[in-house]
């Protein structure tokens, strides 16, 4: 049965892979990568890594999918046929395949319990996480605790994103607070919208709080928090969304995330212990996880929300009526 | 008794949901233009994922796992004749007219 | 047989990975190249995610009932990488625009040429 | 406190200090921020490598969680030179800096700039600090996009296909480092680089060990731009701000060399890397043709700019020569030549710097008989020219010597060869730089043309005299890169 799960969807994906591929119609291709995307967010379920799913989802397939769909509003729609065919790439491709594949052959077979990766390292965190951290998922206690440096570095790797966006592309204030100019065909988008956009966010904090216990976390939260605001612009013009959240809040709130992740892990070494051990903020270890999890979960929230917010209007406010780019009508 | 029953009846929804799925899909083939293809995914999709939907709530009981899924049901509710709207919408705007004979193929 | 049964998957993500690494050196369109990396990006997400199951396992959620659990590890792992996939492609496709607006095209070959004259 | 957690606050200061630079509105405030960051970088560094000179190799465990199940901090010789470097070339172009981000920068950028350049540093010292595999990626990327936008924010619009051509190459490095990373960990259960070290021996004989070593080398073969990976390189240091193209020439292919180093030598082990795959072989003819290719390209450049990127890449192929020599030597040669060249090279893009500042262009035609007008400048590229010639009391010709007694010892005489004739090659474009420079007269009228500011010049000349100074002593520095060599080299024997 997990084999017969694991093909097709593994089908679906070699389909969507080629036809992307394939096709010259670069809108289409945005689509087809947004399918790929939640066919392998599907496949990660199935291979019971559902916080990386959550994950791929909401940014694979959610704001990966809109960025492209911007750019391609700003660029062209059709991919030129190339000038000249050269040889070179396909028989780099092929070596490289080749070479993959000839490291398969020793490799410990998929889902064998002995692999050594199952044997080293792993069986521990799922072991001592009850009584070290506290916390349910394991994946969360890895990410925010045992190797919470690495997601130290992810969120600056977002930061390094958002002021890289925001020197290449800038963020404008407007002064309008001008309506699409279809304002009034969006009666229905806009009152679901409206109904939606409190429960998207209730749902981001949903998600961020309950990442101990289930799925999500800061990430997850962060890219769902943004999501509700780019619905809010998409239906009620740029203007209004920059009132509701101004770009020049997005900046600090971006610095302010990082900055509250690394305070978290500063406090560690004040209190005597090393940088980002959780131990000491409490007195006694297990809250003090609990706590710094809390803490740097919430910072990668912020940052993530922040950046993915600066990352949208930038794009969108490229050109006059930005957001008009994407809308339904 | 009752446990063997409720266990059909959540097939049976499954099933069903499942073949009103595929009938939407084989609809979004074979249907002559943009605005009936539409149609035949709005209907079915909302009917054979709610029913998809209930039967699993059948299968989870009276659990979080059941409240879960009925958000998820309210929210496809809303959001799928929404979106249906919002790209009929925007097929009209961009001048896009149904056709109406099919055998001039749109 | 046993080969084909353990590995088969691999095989597959390898197909995948490579249609991805392809198209990102083979396409002269600079969104299709940012395309490409993401597919191939993906892929590679899918190889790590794969090395994690473990036959008859779980999510790695601690739950009464339930013993054996998927590695965490790689999970983490590529949690990582995804976010640092989605600052990868935002940047690329910002300069994807900038190059747009100071060059008017979006294709390498005729970037190429325009270079040249100049 | 503070010296007990010197390894991560050696990192942490930069990453913490961006963001804050980021929320200074001012371009002044940023500047200043990134300038006290930068020496505050210097001071950690030197303390930690006598840190290291005194105690051995420091692990610092963050979180406190043992390895291999937490990311560890690990510096030996190696990695507190390589910092040392990276810390030198921070502190010096930043007071470099003001003035000539003022000019080549429009003002809103400013504040962005240095945000990104502090993530820059913050990345690189982070690679050079890490023990753990994966935490490599991850500072690499920091490192990487930071670079990328650092590139795109010059003036000419070629400096965004040169950065997009970057981002495209480096992400494809990046994934395949991952790619390899992936398969270490997949049949070793770990991620910790000595953890690694020690399970790797029992599985070396796999093919996917085998393809893993070839995937890792391949990537950050890409980042260190050896040929034929380079052609990122010319094109992302000629249309860089300056100040970027002498922070990148001077440190990042550098880290890249480290990280092969620490690939081959302490994860994979001399026996697996050198004996089994033949590595050595490989990179030795690779490093070859970067070399003359590179040398011999440069010769006829006319953009100083573009000339100066050339001759980089012929440079790191003189330190891969170094190391594919795989002996105590050829390793110490190899750190040795990547010390001095990070001084030579950060040295000539600065005096180009300068140039660009005062004429707004590097071409050769435009450049005649600025010897009157701007003479310190001038002398400044002679002297690294010099130096990068390899003329003797220059740390240049440090280097090259124990490049070429290294090959040497290893009775390779054609390679100590090579190594002179390319010097040959260097004269030739060094040469034309003088004689344009020099002996041309100007052709037509540079009316208000004249020194370069005193912040930028005495950054320069303080990298030259440093270069001077290599050249007359160079004990510590050959003894330093010895033990680290020697550490290297010894610790994956049996």
């Amino acid at each position: 049965m997990q084999h017969l799960v694991d093909i097709v969807l593994l089908g679906l994906l070699m389909i969507t892979g080629f036809a992307i591929v394939r096709m010259r119609s670069l809108l289409a291709v945005t689509m087809l990568t947004s399918i790929y995307s939640l066919f392998s967010a599907l496949l990660f379920v199935v291979l019971d890594a559902v916080d990386v799913a959550l994950t791929e989802a909401a940014i694979g397939a959610g704001i990966s999918t809109i960025l492209l769909l911007a750019t391609v509003a700003l660029t062209t729609e059709y991919e030129k046929v190339p000038s000249h065919r050269s040889l070179l790439p396909l028989l780099v491709v092929t070596l490289t395949g080749a070479a993959l594949i000839y490291g398969t052959l020793d490799m410990p077979h998929y889902g064998d319990p002995n692999a050594p990766v199952h044997r080293h390292v792993a069986p521990d965190y799922i072991e001592d996480t009850p009584e070290e951290i506290g916390v349910p998922n394991v994946v969360t206690s890895v990410l925010a605790s045992y190797r919470g440096y690495d997601t130290l570095g992810e969120v600056t790797v977002i930061f390094t994103a958002g002021v890289g966006v925001l020197a290449l592309l800038g963020v404008h204030l407007r002064k309008r607070t001008e309506q699409p100019s279809d304002y009034h065909k969006l009666v229905v988008l806009r009152v679901i919208a409206k109904l939606f956009f409190p429960l998207i966010l209730l749902f981001a904090l949903y998600v961020l709080f309950h990442g101990d216990y289930g799925p999500g976390g800061g990430f997850q939260a962060g890219v769902i928090f943004a999501t509700g605001f780019v619905l809010y612009a998409l239906t009620h013009g740029l203007g209004n969304a920059e009132r509701v959240i101004p770009p020049a809040l997005l900046g600090i709130l971006a610095a302010a995330g990082v900055l509250l992740y690394s305070a978290v892990g500063i406090e560690g070494m004040l209190l005597g212990g090393k940088f980002l051990e959780y131990n000491v903020l409490a007195d006694d270890p297990v809250s003090g996880q609990h706590l710094g999890i809390l803490l740097i979960e919430t910072g990668v929230g912020i940052t993530v929300a922040a950046v993915i917010l600066i990352i949208y209007f930038g794009f969108v406010s490229r050109r006059p009526g930005g957001a008009d780019a994407q809308d339904p009508s | 008794m009752l446990d063997i029953l409720l266990d059909i009846l959540s097939w049976i929804l499954l099933l069903g949901g499942a073949l009103f799925l595929l009938t939407g899909a084989i609809g979004v083939l074979r249907f002559p233009d943009f605005y009936s293809r539409l149609h035949a995914v709005s209907v079915c999709d909302t009917l054979g994922a709610g029913m998809v939907l209930l039967g699993l709530m059948l299968q989870g009981g009276l659990t979080l796992v059941t409240v879960k899924l009925m958000l998820i049901f309210y929210f496809m509710v809303f959001s799928g004749p929404t979106a249906v709207h919002a790209l009929a919408e925007a097929a009209q705007v961009s001048g896009l007219d149904p056709v109406e004979d099919d055998r001039e193929d749109g | 047989m046993s080969t084909l049964l353990g590995h088969y998957n691999y095989w597959i993500v390898i197909v995948l990975m490579m249609t991805g690494f392809y198209t990102v050196i083979a396409r002269p369109n600079l969104v299709k190249k940012i395309i490409g990396l993401f597919i191939f990006q993906t892929s590679v997400f899918i190889l790590f995610i794969s090395m994690a199951k473990v036959e008859g396992g779980t999510a790695p959620i601690i739950e009464e009932g339930y013993s054996l659990y998927s590695n965490p590890l790689p999970h983490v792992l590529i949690l990582t990488a995804i976010v640092v996939g989605l600052a990868t492609t935002a940047l690329g496709l910002a300069l994807v625009v900038r190059i747009q607006e100071a060059y008017g095209t979006t294709n390498e070959d005729d970037i190429h040429v325009q270079d040249e004259t100049d | 406190m503070l010296l007990s957690n010197l390894p991560a606050l050696q990192v942490v200061v930069p990453l913490v200090s961006a963001p804050i630079c980021l929320l200074l509105r001012r371009p002044g405030h940023a500047w200043a921020c990134a300038l006290t960051v930068s020496w505050a970088v210097l001071v950690m560094a030197v303390l930690l490598l006598r840190q290291v000179a005194l105690e051995g190799t420091v692990s610092y465990p963050l979180g406190a969680w043992a390895t291999p199940w937490g990311i560890e901090y690990r510096i030996d010789m190696l990695a507190a030179l390589v910092i040392l470097v990276i810390a030198i070339i921070g502190a010096v172009v930043m007071p470099y800096a003001r003035r000539s981000v003022m000019q080549e920068l429009d003002d809103e950028h400013i504040g962005a700039f240095y945000t990104c350049y502090l993530l820059c540093l913050t990345g690189l010292l982070g690679i050079v600090v890490t023990g753990d595999a994966f935490n490599l990626f991850v500072f690499l990327e920091i490192s990487s996009l930071s670079s990328y936008v650092l590139i795109s924010l010059g003036r000419d619009r070629r400096a965004l296909t040169a950065a997009f051509q970057y981002l495209v190459m480096g992400t494809i490095g990046a994934t395949f480092i991952l790619i390899g990373v992936g398969l270490m960990y997949m049949m070793t259960g770990t991620l910790n680089m000595a953890d690694l070290a020690q399970r790797l021996p029992a599985v070396d004989d796999t093919r996917t060990v085998r393809v893993a070593f070839a995937f890792v080398t391949v990537g950050v073969s890409i980042k260190l731009a050896l040929f034929p990976l380079h052609i990122w390189l010319p094109n992302a240091y000629i249309y860089a701000p300056s100040v970027v193209s002498i922070f990148l020439a001077a440190t990042a292919t550098k880290v890249g060399v480290y990280v092969l180093l620490r690939l081959f030598f302490t994860v994979f082990g001399v026996q697996f890397s050198f004996d089994d795959m033949h590595v050595g072989d490989i990179i030795m003819w690779l490093a070859i043709a970067a070399v003359l290719t590179g040398s011999l390209v440069a010769i006829f450049q006319d953009n100083l700019k573009r000339m100066l990127a050339y001759s980089s890449v012929a440079q790191i192929g003189y330190i891969v020569l170094g190391i594919a020599l795989a002996t105590g030597a050829g390793v110490s040669a190899g750190i040795i030549y990547l010390f001095n060249h990070a001084l030579i090279k950060g040295a000539l893009f600065m005096a180009l710097g300068g140039i660009m500042l005062r004429l707004g262009s590097v071409e050769l035609r435009d450049l005649h008989g600025l010897l009157r007008q701007m003479p310190w400048t001038v002398a400044a590229i002679i002297a690294g020219g010099l130096s990068l010639i390899g003329v003797p009391l220059t740390a240049g010709f440090i280097s090259k010597w124990y490049l070429v007694a290294a090959a040497l010892e290893g009775g390779l005489w054609p390679l100590a060869f090579i190594v002179l004739a390319s010097s040959l090659l260097t004269v030739i474009y060094v040469w034309r730089i003088v004689e344009a420079t020099c002996f041309r007269a100007a052709g037509d009228e540079r009316p208000g043309v004249r020194e370069a500011p005193l912040s930028m010049l005495l950054p320069t000349w303080l990298l030259i005299a440093l270069n001077l100074y290599i050249g007359v002593d160079a004990e510590v520095l050959t003894g330093l890169a010895d033990t680290a060599a020697a550490a290297l080299v010894g610790e994956a024997l049996p």
